[in-house]
């Protein structure tokens, strides 16, 4: 039990690793939300899973943390994407932009002046 | 074993960190304060896992909440200022 | 009532899921939860009536797996991405229809395209979801749905009206 | 440029005398040397380790049976069993603090933002926050075995408020029923004050029996009375987040 626990803390150890190395990879802020998102919310699931497993005591908790984190996380991403969006910053390359109907970015306005 | 975790850990936050100070944008910023904030979650359970102690468990749901909260906050701030 | 029913309900399951199965912590969690759950029904979104069981089932055992299989293959794809030296990257912002109308079907919807390879949801409106995609391939919004959320969309569409 | 002088040889006297008091020996000295004082003797054995029979024991988790102050938590043992008072004068000093800003700020209507907020916040925030809420009543009523307290719990309570406010421009607390609940809490706080006055002898006496160590229904009126701190400190912050959020208008 405690070998499929360690294992999966391994495991969510590396995708912290990976999230932290797209954060200072990635070319603009969209990017960089998309790589660490995705990676520390798998990287806490398998972390915090693993704990759980290794110490069946506390699955229940652990598996409580994990619904929240799981909910939270995307919804921090999405409103920080929103945000930086309206705060003007410009994306590094766009091939499509659908977003401009829905919002005004700052950025425009101070590319008119 | 567990000094391996933890040596992994750190590697990420610090990568965070360094986007955290050389982050040309405020936005850039407050994406790498968010991810620190869920990999701080994270060791938080890990340190429970290690100290054998399930008080640790209730401070992580807590952290993760306040961090949550910093998150929403800063960026409807950010959205409004001019 | 429905609502205050459901929310007491999930309350009282999440006390217990945060204290233990011990008589003094149950009985002070169903008090709690009567008291919290006639205060705040009203605001928070979890009504559900008896055909939950079946759709439960469906969540745990056919959606589940299915993202958690994605969100694996999400990561790979960011891995090769970020240790790619040449960076290939082709993104834009997109909107894709959607046929859910709850809120937290849409939620979901929402959160599952956030943890998928190379999206990121950003707003979502009665019809359109609006995405950061890393690497946009497609034309009509159709095409895009097709890409990003289809399988996604099918499951969904059996659990949330 | 003569201040400077006079201020730098003020320091210079005085480090010299900590530095002489401090590493001096012998008779007579102000400080013991560090380390020479076993404090923990001093400290817990005169409060944590006392039975109700005034004897000093060791405490076991889950075995011990009435101990003086019976918490599992050492700090909830002084801040809401020796130093209870202390705490109530921090209820106060956070009331006088609310009743300030109601006093300055209060609207009738809403504060909007200038942006409309996300769907996707919107209907996370409807999930999420009845987590929260439970969690910060579990951290309140829990306070005298984990470490949590009054005041976190109630912290919790308000931001699930806060995060209502971000995320609906709709919504807006019932603020006649929060100064209602502040106020019980509060009278309910000194009422259990002055019923040790009577049973006791003294302002806020442990009167309860204090159970087993561990147990949640242990610990005398030390639950009860962190229970009306939670709600207490909650429904004031919420009352503070919602006065600082509304303005003046129609």
């Amino acid at each position: 039990m405690s070998a499929i626990g360690y294992i999966l803390m391994i495991i969510g150890a590396l995708f912290y690793v990976l999230g932290g190395l797209g954060l200072v990879r990635m070319p603009d802020v969209y990017n960089r939300l998309q790589a660490a998102t995705k990676a520390t919310t798998l990287g806490t699931f398998s972390l915090v899973l693993g704990v759980g497993i290794a110490q069946p005591v506390w699955f229940v908790k652990t598996l409580l943390i994990v619904v929240f984190l799981t909910i939270t996380n995307p919804v921090g991403s999405s409103v920080l994407a929103k945000a930086s969006y309206i705060y003007g910053v410009k994306p590094f390359k766009l091939s499509k932009n659908e977003l401009d109907k829905l919002y005004k970015s700052r950025g425009d306005e101070n590319a008119d002046n | 074993m567990n000094t391996l975790i933890g040596i992994l850990i750190v590697i990420g936050a610090f990568f965070s960190v360094l986007r955290l100070i050389f982050g040309p944008t405020t936005p850039d910023r407050v994406v790498a304060v968010d991810t620190l904030n869920v990999i701080i979650t994270g060791s938080i359970v890990f340190i429970a896992f290690l100290l054998k102690s399930e008080l640790y468990l209730d401070i992580a749901l807590v952290y993760g909440a306040l961090s949550f909260l910093e998150t929403i906050v800063i960026a409807r701030y950010l959205e409004g200022k001019k | 009532m429905k609502k205050y029913l459901s929310t007491f309900i999930t309350l009282w399951v999440i006390w217990i899921a945060l204290t233990s199965f011990a008589v003094s912590e149950v009985l002070t969690g169903l008090l709690v939860s009567l008291v919290l759950a006639g205060v705040i029904s009203k605001v928070v979104d979890y009504s559900f009536d008896f055909t939950i069981i079946p759709k439960l089932f469906i969540f745990v055992f056919v959606y589940v797996p299915v993202f958690i299989v994605e969100m694996i293959k999400a990561n790979f794809d960011v891995a090769a991405r970020v240790l790619n030296p040449s960076l290939p990257l082709n993104p834009g912002f997109v909107k894709i229809p959607t046929k859910l109308k709850g809120n937290v079907g849409k939620l979901t919807l929402a959160n599952s395209i956030t943890l998928t390879p190379g999206t990121l949801s950003i707003d979502a409106d009665d019809e359109y979801i609006y995405i950061h995609w890393i690497d946009v391939k497609g034309e009509t919004p159709e095409e895009y749905q097709k890409h990003v959320s289809g399988k996604f969309e099918k499951i969904l569409g059996g659990i949330y009206k | 440029m003569m201040k400077r002088v006079i201020a730098a040889l003020l320091i210079l006297v005085l480090a010299l005398f900590i530095y002489g008091n401090l590493y001096s020996t012998g008779e007579g000295k102000l400080f013991p040397k560090f380390g020479n004082v076993n404090l923990s003797e001093r400290v817990s054995n005169k409060f944590i380790n006392k039975n109700a029979n005034g004897e000093n024991g060791v405490v076991t988790y889950k075995e011990t049976k009435d101990a003086e102050s019976g918490s599992a938590n050492m700090v909830t043992s002084i801040v809401v069993n020796y130093r209870s008072f202390d705490t109530l004068g921090e209820v106060t000093v956070l009331f006088v603090s609310a009743l300030g800003v109601g006093l300055l700020l209060s609207g009738k209507s809403r504060m909007k933002f200038k942006t409309p907020p996300n769907f996707i916040l919107k209907a996370g925030v409807r999930i999420i926050a009845g987590i929260i809420l439970i969690t910060g009543v579990y951290i309140f009523i829990h306070g005298h075995l984990t470490p949590g307290g009054g005041f976190p719990g109630g912290s919790m309570i308000a931001s699930a408020v806060l995060l209502f406010y971000i995320s609906d421009d709709e919504f807006r607390t019932k603020v006649k029923s929060f100064k209602f609940l502040e106020g019980t809490a509060g009278s309910l706080y000194l009422i259990f004050g002055l019923l040790g006055l009577t049973m006791g002898g003294y302002f806020l006496y442990n009167f309860l029996p204090t159970g087993v160590v561990g147990e949640l229904f242990s610990a005398g009126i030390v639950p009860i009375i962190y229970i009306f701190v939670g709600l207490k400190v909650g429904s004031e912050l919420s009352n503070l987040i919602s006065d600082f959020l509304s303005e003046e208008g129609k």
